[in-house]
């Protein structure tokens, strides 16, 4: 239920967004949100854990900051004349289960700097391809997943 | 509401299309009924329209949406389009009565692939060809065009052997391209003289560039559409191999509206830039595919083959009516103490009924003999042509239907077809342009020899009894006599009556004038 | 040269550029691409040619569902092989002196239309104000050619039919497949957070068009897309064409243009005429209509012939 | 002489919007020419970026928030359209397994 | 004030431009598929939230703004998702290690 | 100088000649079907100038042109799929695409 409101609410603020407010747009906006909200329960079923806001507002400003890194990472790696690259291929071996949340995971990762995870390996470890093998990359993806971790409040159910 | 006949129009028009949104709700197993229910009512309003343009003698009109051209777009139906709605109209429901046996699912079935896709397509074919013959707006006549080619296609390769499907996809390349080239032209109308109406285009289009440009662009378009020479290539595996029942829509009408769009280009669109050199290059191709899709004919092995080559020749005889429409200055007249106008006004409606006539007799000639062909394919179990000695035995209504029409379309007395070649040799001696009536008669020769090639055993062979595989239903052998004896019957209509034909004529004041 | 006209000329020479990539490669995976980006440029240069409407058009439909569609037919015809030769030389010089000879002249004529350019903006905004809508488009799309719409909503079905009629005879009644070959992570998260925001721009972009750009062949288009992303994660599945229901909504939309375009014969005085007062609720609710029959319909056609028996 | 004088902000925005289209433009090169077929799949994303920053900045430096609207769509589109190009540029399972196991 | 707004936006999209010439030319310097990779989508997205950041002053407050937001939060979205989608594609079509 | 209108105008008529090109040259027929879409942007791209000489009346171009693209293009898009399907079926059937010269078709009802 919690999950309806949040989920409908958000893309409720979304239609006003885009269309803003007015008594008769918001009628259909209830029903658009509605029909949003449907599809998105169906598609994403709600977890288990609750949000943890805090971590997420953690979560959130990282992400900020690690993908500036990120961009200013690949601009000074491009601009150098002597192109300092070492690119090579290491594994992540994710506690995550497979779900929403690793793919979140997946998604947040390929937005740091020098990492871009390219699928899984025999093992179920995550392959990761780096733009530099030389940075810390484990120790970095490990500080992500557990603030992740926290911030989903518990690990996700399997889809 | 009915009181209005321009009504009718709209009538005609939505008809066939709410019978497609019908068909697919209801589904496959009522698709066939719902089109055979429709087919009587489509009949009725075609012929009600046929009668009251005779009696306003004018063209109906209908602004849809009350808005006016050139913001709106107005429903239009002149003589010609009332004659040709009526003849789709009677091969439409010949086509249902024919393919009831074919296509409908048994009761207690479930819907079939075909029993769907076909009666569903049949309905959008109907819907787009009444549009093609009543839009006035160029826009929305590309619309129908598409509309046709998308229903026309599936029904091509129906039966999803690879080699239909690779004619039904040549035809689709060749569609496009001509929907395209077509469109280009209306742009460029559009672009110069601000509107798409057909009535506004006669007034405000001159004989320049970008005119000229227009028109060379959509009749090219509309000739790979129609299968005129040389554009032909995709038409006889398409037609030949499409189940008899669809073949027979292909070939009768759905490349007459092509047709139709063309002639509605020169002579009422663009009825300024008609002149003899650009009307003396069509009846070229004219004949030519007359010559050449005989020749093409009289060498197949396969009945169905040889009716399809006989498309290509037969559409060719269309296209002399252009120059016969429109005399070439150098032409120098007989009677000269008749006044020009007058003189010329006689010749322009005789080529004009002989075309339409033309037209019309070999839709129904044409609809017969592919179902002809298809029934005896369908009882042999091939359509070989040279094993068909003795076939009028075993299926005697099937072949003198088949002979019936194929008197028409030689144009022996006194068939429709007849009546049609008369009309346009006596237009090409009032013109003086003979050469065009050598045509026309080294035409019906040759058609006479390839139909005699699959008339004179079939008739006369020496096989005493011939095995048949599957019976005929003989209410299908009765519906394909019925419509041969239409076009046979046409003869018999009394030439006046075509007169029809210049009812609403948008320029009818200007043609044939020097 | 103002700063606008520098971006013209920069787009113009993308757009000549990818366009002639896309015909001279020789793989067509490589010209499909070229293709896809080609419809993006053009959507571009339709912002630029004050035609905001036809933009989201050519976004939505002709690079997007056009692309994925091309894209897929290439992916499954790489190993196919052609045993038809390109013409000789002399046919291809010969075609190509025609299409240059095609070119100059519509590039002549395009110098030579006429100024003033004939126009019927004046016309249609006119008339604007009796059709309670704000944006010209809708107008001419609603109500000045009604017709147009009505038969684009019908245009699509034989077309649909034509690709159902390919399925083999078992398979009739089934469900199409579409599924990308190996779906993963990304690509169900993505299906996953993407389409609910595409039902929200969708529904926006055909509701709001009463005043603003869109409509419902752009919205449609957009939901379209985002049930074939669903289709395609392999989150669910596409429903068989038996489905009374699919059927339903695949004719709403002309059904319901049909029927009020009948009424106007009545209330209005002519077939796709609006009664006074009611045509802005009118239009919205056939907008509406449409929306999802197009959404049904460009997504069937993109997810192809049912392969799928029937249950 | 300072900035906001010499220049307006409109053209200031319109000067950014070509500079991002040329970038798109070489980029283009680079991706078109491949070699790999990977190379030529991030064209949509070139498009994608690059098409909804260029359509950002000429719709505020002409004042057309329909535009706006346009970059919506695009942003979700480039998105529906990349997937297709990782679907067709993807090798087919076959092809995989031949090169894993020669 | 609006001049200072109008110097804020000159520097963010001015920044934004840069990573777009940054993203550029690492695409075409950088030496296989999957480094290219990273340049085009790191880059480029950076870039373009420089620009939208830079074109918040400039539209209407605050659905405009809210509504670039949304554009660039959808975009960046997308193009985590893609880059992965593409780099496991580039990755299977030439060998590991 | 030269307008924003001439000159995507002169682009439309280069990409229609394109397009052309592509699709009498061509032999696959997918690469037909990528250069009718060509050709077809081209025609939209000059209805679309059409479209933009006619501004007036507080309007940046004429809507009858752009409303009628939007069909055109939803229109194309449908025989492109039509084409599509038709294509991969002919694959499905027969293991290559030529559209050669075919031989006559078979009688349906052989047996």
């Amino acid at each position: 239920m919690r999950a309806v409101i949040i989920r409908g609410a958000g893309f409720f603020g979304f239609w006003l967004v885009l269309i803003g407010a007015d008594p008769v747009d918001g009628v259909a906006g209830l029903f658009t949100a509605a029909a949003a909200t449907w599809t998105s329960l169906r598609l994403l079923p709600p977890s288990s854990g609750r949000w943890q806001y805090a971590a997420l507002a953690r979560l959130a400003w990282r992400f900020m900051q690690q993908s500036i890194m990120g961009g200013l990472d690949v601009a000074r790696r491009a601009f150098d004349p002597r192109l300092p690259l070492q690119p090579g291929f290491l594994t992540y071996p994710i506690r995550l289960p497979p779900g929403p949340a690793r793919n979140a995971f997946c998604a947040f990762t390929s937005a740091m700097p020098g990492t871009l995870p390219t699928g899984v390996d025999e093992h179920g470890a995550l392959l990761y391809h780096c733009l530099d093998v030389n940075q810390p990359v484990v120790a970095q993806l490990t500080v992500d997943e557990e603030l992740l971790t926290r911030a989903l409040g518990g690990t996700d159910g399997d889809r | 509401m009915m009181q209005d006949p321009s009504n009718l129009l709209v009538l005609a028009l939505i008809l066939p299309v709410a019978g497609l949104l019908l068909t697919l709700v209801m589904g496959g197993r009522y698709a066939g009924r719902i089109t055979l229910l429709l087919a009587p009512v489509g009949l009725a309003v075609a012929a009600a329209l046929v009668v009251s343009v005779i009696h306003t003698d004018d063209a109906l009109i209908y602004y849809l949406g009350g808005w006016i051209p050139p913001l709106g777009v107005a429903l239009r139906a002149d003589g010609l389009s009332a004659i040709f709605i009526l003849t789709t109209a009677v091969v439409i429901g010949a086509t249902g009565i024919f393919a009831r046996a074919e296509f409908c699912v048994p009761p207690g079935q479930p819907e079939s692939r075909i029993s769907l896709t076909f009666w569903a397509l049949l309905l959008t074919l109907w819907g787009a060809l009444n549009l093609v013959f009543l839009s006035n707006d160029l826009f929305s006549l590309f619309v129908a065009l598409e509309l046709l080619t998308f229903s026309a296609i599936p029904l091509v390769c129906l039966n999803g052997s690879a080699g239909m499907l690779a004619a039904g996809l040549r035809y689709l390349l060749f569609a496009l391209l001509g929907s395209v080239l077509y469109l280009l032209g209306a742009v460029l109308l559009y672009g110069a003289y601000g509107t798409l109406d057909i009535g506004l285009l006669a007034e405000r289009v001159r004989p320049e560039p970008v005119a000229w440009a227009a028109a060379a662009l959509m009749t090219v378009g509309l000739m790979a559409k129609t299968a005129l020479f040389p554009l032909h290539f995709w038409l006889p595996p398409a037609h030949a191999g499409a189940p008899a029942a669809a073949s027979a829509v292909l070939s009768a009408l759905v490349i007459k509206a092509s047709l139709f769009l063309i002639v509605r280009l020169w002579f009422d669109v663009m009825p300024a830039l008609m002149n003899p050199t650009a009307a003396q290059i069509l009846a070229t191709l004219g004949a030519a595919a007359i010559l050449f899709g005989s020749v093409l004919a009289l060498r197949q092995a396969r009945l169905k083959l040889l009716i399809a080559y006989s498309t290509v020749a037969q559409i060719g005889y269309l296209f002399l009516i252009f120059p016969l429409i429109t005399r070439p200055e150098s032409v120098s007249f007989a009677a000269a103490d008749l006044s020009t106008e007058l003189v010329a006004a006689v010749v322009s409606t005789s080529a004009w009924s002989g075309g339409v006539l033309q037209a019309v007799s070999h839709a129904f000639a044409k609809a017969a003999m592919f179902m002809a062909a298809g029934l005896i394919a369908q009882s042999l179990g091939h359509d070989r042509i040279a094993d068909l000695s003795s076939i009028g035995r075993a299926l005697p209504i099937t072949v003198l239907a088949f002979a019936l029409a194929g008197m028409s379309l030689m144009g022996l007395p006194p068939s429709g077809g007849f009546a049609a070649k008369w009309l346009l040799l006596t237009a090409t001696i009032e013109t003086g342009q003979w050469w065009w009536a050598l045509v026309i008669l080294g035409g019906g020769l040759l058609t006479g020899s390839y139909l005699f090639r699959v008339l004179a055993p079939a008739l006369f062979g020496a096989r005493e009894s011939v095995a048949l595989r599957v019976p005929v239903a003989r209410y299908r052998e009765v519906v394909v006599l019925a419509l041969a004896l239409c076009s046979v019957l046409l003869g018999f209509v009394r030439l006046g009556a075509f007169d029809l034909v210049q009812i609403g004529r948008l320029a009818k004041a200007g043609m044939g004038l020097p | 040269m103002t700063l606008a006209l520098a971006v013209d000329i920069g787009l113009a020479l993308l757009v000549l550029a990818v366009a002639g990539w896309t015909i001279a490669v020789r793989d067509t995976f490589a010209a499909v691409i070229g293709f896809v980006a080609y419809g993006l440029l053009l959507a571009l240069v339709w912002v630029r040619l004050a035609a905001p409407d036809v933009a989201l058009t050519e976004a939505a439909v002709g690079s997007g569902l056009t692309g994925l569609l091309l894209l897929s037919a290439s992916a499954r015809l790489r190993h196919a092989k052609t045993s038809a030769a390109p013409p000789g030389p002399v046919l291809q010089w010969a075609a190509g002196a025609l299409c240059i000879l095609i070119a100059a002249g519509l590039a002549a004529l395009v110098l030579l239309l006429p100024d003033p350019a004939p126009t019927l903006a004046p016309a249609a905004v006119a008339h604007l104000p009796a059709t309670g809508l704000g944006n010209p488009v809708t107008g001419v799309l609603m109500v000045y050619r009604a017709i147009d719409t009505f038969l684009e909503s019908v245009v699509l079905l034989p077309a649909l039919l034509g690709v159902w009629s390919l399925a083999s005879e078992g398979d009739w009644g089934g469900a199409p497949i579409l599924r990308h070959p190996r779906p993963d992570g990304a690509l169900t998260l993505m299906a996953q957070v993407l389409p609910p925001l595409g039902i929200i721009v969708g529904v926006y972009l055909c509701w709001n068009s009463a005043d603003h750009p869109g409509g419902a062949f752009q919205g449609g288009a957009v939901l379209a897309a985002m049930w074939v992303l669903a289709l395609l994660a392999g989150l669910v599945d596409a429903p068989p064409i038996r489905q009374r229901g699919l059927r339903v909504l695949l004719v709403a939309g002309a059904a319901v243009l049909l029927a009020v375009g009948l009424a106007g014969i009545g209330l209005a005085g002519a077939f796709l005429a609006y009664p006074e007062h009611y045509s802005k609720p009118l239009i919205l609710a056939i907008e509406m209509a449409l929306v999802l029959s197009i959404a049904v319909a460009l997504a069937l056609l993109v997810a192809g012939p049912p392969v799928r028996t029937p249950s | 002489m300072r900035w906001g004088e010499r220049m307006e902000i409109a053209d200031f925005l319109l000067t950014v919007a070509v500079f991002v289209l040329a970038m798109v433009a070489l980029g283009l090169v680079r991706i078109l020419r491949g070699p790999a077929a990977a190379d030529q799949m991030m064209a949509a994303q070139l498009f994608g970026t690059g098409g909804i920053a260029a359509l950002l900045l000429l719709g505020v430096a002409t004042e057309a928030d329909a535009v706006i609207d346009v970059a919506l769509v695009l942003a979700l589109l480039a998105a529906f359209a990349s997937v297709a190009f990782v679907q067709g540029a993807a090798p087919a399972d076959e092809d995989i397994k031949e090169k894993n196991h020669p | 004030m609006s001049f200072v707004l109008d110097l804020f936006t000159m520097g963010a999209v001015l920044a934004g431009a840069l990573f777009f010439l940054a993203g550029t030319v690492g695409l075409l310097r950088f030496p296989d598929p999957l480094t290219r990779l990273h340049a085009l989508t790191k880059a480029d997205n950076l870039g373009l939230g420089l620009i939208v950041i830079g074109l918040l002053p400039q539209v209407a407050w605050p659905l405009g703004a809210f509504k670039l937001i949304a554009i660039w939060l959808m975009a960046l979205f997308a193009a985590t998702t893609i880059s992965q989608l593409m780099a496991r594609a580039a990755r299977d079509g030439e060998p590991v290690r | 100088m030269i307008s924003t209108t001439t000159l995507f105008g002169l682009s439309s008529a280069v990409l229609i000649g394109l397009g052309l090109f592509g699709m009498i040259v061509d032999p696959q027929p997918l690469r037909k079907i990528l250069a009718f879409n060509l050709l077809g942007g081209g025609v939209f791209l000059l209805f679309g100038v059409i479209a933009r000489r006619g501004a007036g009346a507080g309007l940046g171009g004429d809507p009858v042109p752009q409303a009628l693209v939007i069909t055109g293009l939803v229109v194309a898009f449908a025989a492109t799929a039509l084409a599509v399907a038709l294509l991969l079926r002919l694959f499905q059937a027969t293991g290559q695409t030529a559209l050669d010269e075919a031989p006559p078709p078979a009688p349906s009802v052989d047996p």
